[in-house]
């Protein structure tokens, strides 16, 4: 295995797209794991972190793009990113332990292709585009729409994310994201549930994103669940409703972290203590 | 297999080191600088005993390359006492018996120690969900939580 | 002679949960088990702990027994 | 009264919490566990294991691995060329190395040594082995049946009745009385099926040694083990090796619980080295420690007890089924003798059942078969006051075991602590502290034997009139510290005079396992012994020097006094006085105690825990935790109170989310503590130690062994807590969400 530190975007891609056995390596806390369990033996790892467009976080047409090397715990520490997408950056306060989120990157995340990565369901609510560079440039394409199924993403050959554009954040809305797990910290989100929605000025809701985790190949984005939460304010047949909605987009299979009985009923109970801080959130309660 | 020849800043001291693609910092430390005093538990990122600071940063050595230590600043346990002079948290470790076999030890006191330097006051809860990637199996953590925080209480009153 | 409790699985190859042995030690207590009762030598063999007196021994032969002792046979003990 | 019976006395050193004598070397990193030690042209081991839970292995083709630049030496089980006559040293190779088949994920089959841990991995991938998979079982319940696969036939001993397969290998039974009788008297008999999961120790520091070991039979090891007289006499039984030709050494151990009395590859390093004529460093990934050394066993079990209307217990019987691994042997008798050990019962009868299954060999883990055996007991009593509207603490009070009650496993009790501990939680404020909503508060109650066993001491006074201690027993949690404190006790003088040190195998005699909570009562006997026989010698030369008989010379306060006004008026020798002049009084000065430690005594306690279960997730927080444990006298109060918090979170992690889970296909599913849900800091509150001193009899101070006891309630407590804060009873471990979640929706 060779180790690569190219220093630009282009130095980048040029290595990914003349070596198909490359891994690009972000945070490294799932690419090294699964190199040392055997998993995978790539030829080469090019290390991104060397790039310096990769590694920062800046304010973008009212949005942020953030490098796809910065770890999640940058940005936490980026109070306004904080302010605008509580819904993401708790989520990247999510994934996994303190020394975890000094490596992990969202953008790591997203590209690791699992169905339970505790970001991508708060990105996709916030209508994240992941912006891909390859060897005939680059292109933007919807959050959603990067992850295929498990450990599989719609990346072409020689093609990278480089950053992750949050939008501006529109008025009066808010943002959440939580899932459960057995323990407190350090496991593998059973259920996650990410949400995004706005206010018109008498408290109702104009619109939603529902983002869910972990019950499904991929994440999968409920949007008859959305539609329950339109023209309501949130209370509490409103959030029952969310709740059945929820539950009936969630596919879940059994396996060592849940049955699937227990994911689908517990996808509704996350998605409605989720919508609550959401809809705080956004009448700038929380 | 051709190596890669790395120079790095170890507790405060240039270091140059030749490693394998593959290695991780933690083998590093451990295989070629005799720095044994970050363990190897799981090799997953999920027990938190190879707990190092990289820049400023808390992370695991086991999910770093080597390779990746290049011009970074690392520091481990052993660089925590100055001499002598025990840092605050590990004589109070010492003192409030806040270990039991000791393996867990040096990943927990580095972890802390980057903690206050962030959060001079935590809570106890702040405390708990900061070591949560730092496992121990055998004090159950009730006398970990009290050292760190009479520490920072300490080290308060000290500033 | 010392009456010897033996436990349920072990009473049953013995043919009785009581039993009596001329014994004044230890030594002498396995030994006059082994010798009386030849269904319980695998597991003497395996290994047994005595209580004398409420008082758990593995191995001191020497250990005294008297005549009003309590004496009961028991799986022998491991720890963690 | 023999000198080793507890006189009361004021302690000058015991019982205070001096500083740890390793302390320093374990915060700064210096302290030296198993994997951290190397060794001049040392090469890196690594070991291949069965992906299937059951095959036979046809061929072993090592010809690619062999041929890698870097590898040197590649083994199988034909290189192990010694085959051990006792059965049980059998087990233990074709444990470390697989002979005929696989028995279980992750069986060991083959191993290289290699100069770097790259190559040796490499090599493994180089290993073709031919398996002829073969059906399998993982389950207790189903293991038993008549038409199970079996797993080693020709295993079973005389006691097992007819009627299940081979995998049955062992049976026992205790009580007395006549338990149908109790039962009718009864005014509620409540019988319950219960599960427990297999955990494992999960100590921190995966298992390692470095060994080395010549065509001359003679070797060393450095090795994290909990008793490295074991691992010696071990290695030598598996490879036909003289013990005395071998020397081992332990290293500072990262936790153990019982999961490192055991020796799981140190002979496979051994063979390495042989094999390659250099000493062989061999670590255990962690993934290996879970598919490879032995958890606990998991457990099917059937409680059946019969309750009057005032709380007195009737009858009561236990069906223990506890599943072994690949090897005969399990503790199932353990829980038969601990399940009802707490309660005075005029009817009881317990049975265990050992069984084999595809896991690997189960080992012991602090009070090894005790948690399974309380944990069912303990909660069918709660059931039991929960419908007859009685107080759970008033309720095992008035059936409480106490000094002159007929134990469940037979003897009569001596005085013993369980009382004290029930009166210490009634009286605490915890008992009437407030809950809220979805907040529940469980009690339960726990029995562990304490052990004794072979130690050895020798206690060395320097020529400056310091003292080196030397024990054998790896220290796992202080044993060091309190070790020098009983010596510095027992000899009068200031404990920074004394440094105690584990020495290697050909340093003293056989020492027995650190395990069975025996080190502080066994080896600080032993200690106080050894000085005993260090002073003996000390007032001789005293005695010499002044010119009057041994018998007239007094020791106190570190130095020799003459005994009265008779003995004649000389100035007091000090310890230091006595060192300076050894070499003119009859040579060097050293005390040492040989002894097979007997009679160690029982230990209890009662745990109480308040938990809030989420209705809507089933998730269980535990929110309060106290520990009452009759201690004996502490030694050293810290590491008293750490055994009591450490022992009552594994137990937490083994109630609710720790489980071993495997496949269909027989393969462990969560070897690594992602999965393997052991407790991290953020699920814990803190756990108050409540620390009750009755003396033990049978020990100089009173010392009693703490280490196990501690695990055994919590698993009860935390199912009553759920059970009084959710309204349902949990009969199946851990009490994960979903199996909460269910029952509580009753589906």
């Amino acid at each position: 295995m060779r180790f690569q530190s190219p220093e630009s975007v282009d130095e980048a891609v040029a290595l990914l797209a003349a070596d198909p056995e490359a891994r690009v390596l972000a945070g490294g806390t799932d690419l090294l794991v699964r190199l040392r369990m055997g998993d995978v033996a790539p030829s080469a790892v090019i290390d991104i972190k060397r790039i310096t467009e990769m590694t920062t976080i800046a304010q973008d047409d009212g949005g942020w793009r953030i490098g796809a090397a910065v770890p999640s715990a940058e940005m936490n520490e980026t109070a306004a990113l904080v302010t605008d997408w509580p819904g993401v950056t708790e989520a990247a306060d999510l994934i996994g332990s303190t020394q975890i989120q000094g490596r992990a990157t969202v953008a790591g995340n997203l590209c690791n292709a699992s169905p339970a990565a505790d970001s991508v369901p708060a990105m996709v609510a916030a209508g994240a585009v992941a912006r891909v560079a390859g060897p005939n440039g680059s292109r933007d394409v919807p959050v959603e729409d990067i992850p295929t199924g498990p450990g599989q993403t719609s990346l072409a050959q020689g093609e990278l994310v480089t950053s992750i554009f949050l939008p501006a954040k529109p008025e009066n809305s808010g943002s959440a994201y939580l899932r459960f797990i057995p323990r407190t910290e350090m496991d593998i989100a059973v259920v996650g549930v990410g949400i995004t929605l706005t206010l018109d000025s008498a408290g109702a809701v104009t619109a939603a994103k529902i983002a869910l985790g972990a019950v499904g190949p991929k994440v999968i984005v409920a949007g008859d669940a959305a539609k329950t939460l339109i023209g309501t304010t949130g209370d509490d047949p409103a959030l029952d409703a969310l709740a059945a909605a929820c539950s009936a987009a969630a596919t879940p299979i059994d396996d060592k972290r849940g049955t699937a009985e227990f994911r689908r009923d517990v996808t509704g109970v996350i998605a409605k203590r989720t919508a609550r801080i959401a809809l705080a959130r956004a009448k700038g309660e929380a | 297999m051709s190596q890669i020849h790395v120079i790095t800043t170890i507790n405060g001291d240039e270091t140059e080191f030749l490693c394998e693609a593959q290695e991780t910092l933690l083998d590093v430390l451990r295989d070629h600088l005799d720095l044994t005093g970050s363990k190897e538990g799981c090799g997953t990122g999920d027990c938190g005993a190879c707990s190092v600071i990289v820049d400023g940063r808390l992370v695991c050595a086991c999910l770093m390359l080597a390779g990746e230590a290049e011009g970074r600043s690392v520091e481990t346990i052993e660089g925590m006492a100055d001499g002598d002079d025990l840092h605050p948290l590990q004589q109070k470790f010492l003192e409030m018996a806040a270990l039991q076999c000791g393996v867990c030890t040096p990943g927990i006191l580095v972890a802390t120690k980057n903690l206050l330097e962030r959060n001079p006051n935590p809570t106890e809860e702040e405390v708990r969900y900061w070591l949560a990637g730092n496992l121990c199996r055998c004090t159950g953590y009730d006398k970990i939580i009290r050292a760190v925080m009479d520490t920072a209480a300490d080290m308060r009153g000290a500033a | 002679m010392v009456t010897v409790r033996l436990w349920g699985s072990l009473g049953d190859l013995a043919g009785k949960t009581e039993v009596e042995i001329p014994a004044t030690t230890l030594r002498e207590l396995l030994q006059g088990l082994e010798e009386t009762y030849p269904a319980l030598k695998p597991q003497l063999e395996r290994g047994v702990s005595v209580s004398i007196d409420g008082k758990i021994y593995n191995d001191s032969w020497s250990t005294p027994i008297r005549e009003d002792s309590e004496v009961v046979l028991l799986n022998r003990l491991v720890g963690g | 009264m023999p000198k080793d019976e507890y006189q009361s006395r004021d302690f000058r050193i015991v019982g205070t919490r001096p500083v740890r004598p390793d302390g320093i070397d374990k915060v700064t990193g210096k302290a030296r566990y198993g994997a951290d030690m190397t060794a001049p042209g040392m090469l890196w081991g690594a070991i291949l294991r069965s992906p299937h839970a059951h095959a036979r292995i046809k061929s072993i083709d090592t010809s690619a691995a062999e041929a890698m630049k870097g590898v040197k030496a590649v083994i199988t089980r034909a290189d192990f060329t010694y085959q051990p006559e006792s059965a049980s040293l059998a087990d233990v190779l074709d444990n470390c190395m697989a002979g005929e088949k696989a028995r279980y994920d992750g069986h060991a089959v083959a191993a290289v040594a290699a100069t770097s841990k790259s190559i040796a991995r490499a090599a493994l991938k180089a290993i073709k082995v031919d398996y002829g998979v073969l059906p399998h079982v993982t389950d207790v319940d189903e293991a038993m049946k008549p038409d199970a696969p079996v797993i080693e036939a020709g295993r079973v001993q005389e006691n097992v009745p007819e009627g299940y397969s081979e995998n049955v290998t062992g049976r026992s039974q205790y009580g007395h009385g006549d338990p149908e009788a109790g039962f009718e008297k009864a005014d509620l008999v409540i019988e319950r099926h219960f599960t427990t999961a297999a955990t494992h120790q999960g100590y921190i520091e995966p298992n390692a040694c470095l060994a080395q070991l010549g065509a001359d039979g003679q070797g060393e090891i450095w090795v994290c083990t909990q008793g490295h007289y074991m691992v010696r006499n071990t290695c030598a039984g598996v490879l036909g090796l003289d013990a005395g030709m071998l020397r081992v050494t332990a290293s500072e151990i990262g936790g153990g619980f019982g999961g490192k009395t055991h020796v799981w590859m140190e002979p496979t390093a051994l063979v390495l080295s042989r094999k390659a004529g250099k000493p062989v460093k061999l670590v255990l990934s962690r993934d290996e420690v879970f598919r490879a050394t032995g958890p606990t066993a998991s457990s099917s079990i059937d409680v059946k007890i019969g309750m009057k209307k005032d709380g007195s217990i009737t009858g009561a019987t236990a069906t223990y089924r506890l599943q072994a691994g690949a090897y005969p042997g399990s503790i199932a008798f353990l829980s038969a003798m601990c399940g009802f050990a707490p309660y005075d019962l005029k009817h009881v009868r317990t049975e265990g059942y050992e069984v084999m299954t595809n896991r690997p060999k189960a080992a012991a883990y602090r009070a090894p078969g005790a948690p399974m055996a309380a944990y069912p007991v303990e909660s069918v009593i709660d059931e039991l006051c929960q419908k007859l509207d009685l107080d759970p603490l008033e309720t095992r009070l008035k059936n409480a075991a106490r000094e002159g009650t007929k134990a469940s496993y037979g003897p009569t009790y001596p005085a013993i602590g369980l009382e004290a501990t029930l009166k210490a939680a009634q009286s605490h404020p915890h008992w009437i502290a407030p809950l809220g909503e979805n907040q529940g508060r469980g009690v339960a109650c726990g029995f562990w034997f304490n052990f004794g066993g072979d130690t050895c001491v020798s206690l060395m006074v320097n020529p400056d009139g310091t003292v080196s201690l030397s024990e054998g027993n790896p220290d796992i949690g202080g044993s060091r510290a309190s070790m020098s404190m009983m010596a510095a006790e027992e000899l009068g003088v200031d404990l920074d005079q004394v440094r105690t040190v584990i020495a290697d195998t050909a340093s003293l005699g056989q020492n027995e396992v650190t395990d069975g909570s025996r080190v502080t009562f066994a080896v600080g006997l032993a200690t106080i012994k050894a000085a005993r026989h260090a002073i003996q010698i000390m007032k001789e030369r005293a005695a010499m020097t002044w010119g009057i008989d041994p018998e007239a010379v007094d020791w106190r306060d570190g130095a020799a006094h003459p005994a009265g006004p008779n003995a004649g008026k000389f100035p007091p020798m000090t310890i230091k006085e006595i060192a300076a002049i050894a070499s003119n009084t009859g040579g060097p000065i050293a005390g040492h105690h040989e002894v097979t430690a007997e009679g160690a005594g029982v230990s209890f306690a009662t745990h109480m825990v308040d938990t809030e279960t989420d209705p809507e997730t089933g998730q269980v927080k535990v929110l309060r935790y106290t520990v009452f444990q009759d201690a004996g006298k502490a030694v050293h109060p810290d590491y008293v109170e750490g055994q009591f918090q450490g022992g009552a979170a594994q137990g937490i992690g083994w109630a609710i989310n720790e489980e071993y889970i495997y496949g269909e296909d027989g393969r462990l599913q969560n070897p690594g503590f992602l999965d393997y849900r052991i407790p991290v800091a953020s699920d814990l509150p803190m756990i108050e130690p409540v620390i009750l001193e009755i003396p033990n009899p049978g020990h100089p101070y009173g010392v009693r062994g703490v280490g196990e006891t501690s695990i055994v309630p919590p698993l009860a407590a935390i199912a009553n807590a759920v059970s009084r804060s959710s309204n349902v009873r949990l009969t199946s471990l851990p009490m994960s969400p979903p199996k909460v979640l269910a029952a509580m929706k009753g589906t």
